[in-house]
């Protein structure tokens, strides 16, 4: 069944949330239909991970590599990445 | 990239140093009279204000910066970036060049690079690229210290919700 | 000169192509993270309103710029714009570089270039060094067209009571 | 006797004033003890090479490679340069 693929939400992980979480990715499950936004979806990440809890509010986050607000929603087949304030240059 | 010619643009982002030399042959073109380039370098001693020590001033010295990136969102960032400096000023080319992993001391990390027909849009538009590129494009960037410690560096960029492509 | 080292300093007027590559060995230093360099170079295009036209836009073709110069007195005031940009700004190094004689299409006939721990004062400072060197160094430049025709550039410096060295 | 060089003033010409006044140097002599304002040099100057007195109102004066305002008084020995509006960069 394809179908586990499409029920999936792809979270990639950068810099120092990244190092707290332990991990550069990992795989969120949805419900068939179910509509969950990026902000839940954070909570969610949180509760497996709680070491990037104090990090969440200055997080931004981005589905499909555009900057969303977090009452975006998320849908199955979604690449969701947390950025966390970005310092480059 | 929307309606951007290739011929005008150039990004990347590498493990390789950047070129300098290759920039200035691609910003001098016969349409701009004025070319400014921005180079981001590591730095060696950097002063900070620590809660630890009361306030003062505490001078740490780097020996390398270490950059990361979220690749394909940073070229988009990018991409757009010199989009919106292309649609806000008389810009003939332009460029946002950015390298990862390790960059030694004095070494360049970041080339933005604008050419236009007077000198006071290429300073506006260069000035424009590096500012936005440090507050929106998914680039990240470890401190390394003389004394074996290393920090991410606190980016100052605004959590949510997330400022529209024009705001500056 | 006036306090600063000259190993801070780089001024040069010369007729040999001007090298970026040596502008960026020199400015790339471990205290400045950032750096700003402008390049002025000949433009082919130039659109001027023509009284003769009706004030209709005249669009020039050009071939080369001539520059001359009062060079002792050139070089003494491109020292002082050097002196003042590292008096008003946490400047660590600064060249200003201008070719003379003729320089093609493309080419480039002035480099101004500032190193600065952050990247704002490195903008500020370049752009004052460029800026200043057009109003107050007596350097001129000869447009020569693809027509055969040439002119000197009338420059926009005021005549007198001349400006103190500390006027933006 | 070197009083002669003592007692002149050496005048130089750059870009559309030097071509207007057909050479770019010339050598102007002051009487013993005169004291001669910049302005009254330029003026002196344009006796003699009518064609750059429409210039005139946009020169500025350098003595000894400073500016100087118009009634700077000029002294033998003195290197005086007629600066017309620059162009540099």
């Amino acid at each position: 069944m394809g179908d586990k693929k499409l029920q999936s939400v792809q979270v990639l992980l950068f810099s120092v949330i990244r190092e707290q979480a332990g991990i550069d990715a990992t795989t969120l499950h949805l419900d068939p239909g179910e509509a969950v936004s990026a902000g839940a979806l954070l909570e969610r990440l949180a509760a497996t991970y709680p070491a990037i809890r104090p990090m969440l509010p200055l997080v931004r986050i981005a589905v499909n590599r555009e900057y969303v607000p977090r009452e975006h929603i998320v849908r199955a087949g979604d690449e969701v990445a947390l950025i966390t304030p970005v310092s480059g240059g | 990239m929307t309606g951007i010619s290739n011929d005008s643009v150039w990004i990347t982002i590498q493990e390789m140093p950047l070129s300098l030399e290759e920039v200035s042959e691609f910003l001098r073109v016969e349409e701009a009279g004025g070319v400014d380039i921005f180079l981001g370098t590591t730095r060696r001693w950097t002063e900070t204000e620590e809660k630890a020590a009361g306030g003062k001033t505490v001078r740490r010295e780097t020996v390398l910066l270490e950059y990361e990136c979220y690749k394909p969102m940073a070229l988009k960032e990018m991409h757009r970036l010199v989009d919106e400096a292309f649609a806000r000023w008389p810009v003939r080319r332009a460029c946002l060049l950015h390298r990862i992993g390790e960059v030694s001391l004095r070494e360049i990390s970041v080339i933005a690079g604008v050419a236009a027909p007077h000198r006071a849009d290429a300073f506006t538009a260069c000035r424009y690229l590096i500012d936005t590129l440090k507050t929106r494009a998914p680039i990240w960037k470890k401190e390394h210290f003389v004394d074996g410690n290393a920090r991410w560096v606190e980016g100052d960029s605004a959590p949510e919700p997330f400022s529209s492509p024009d705001t500056m």
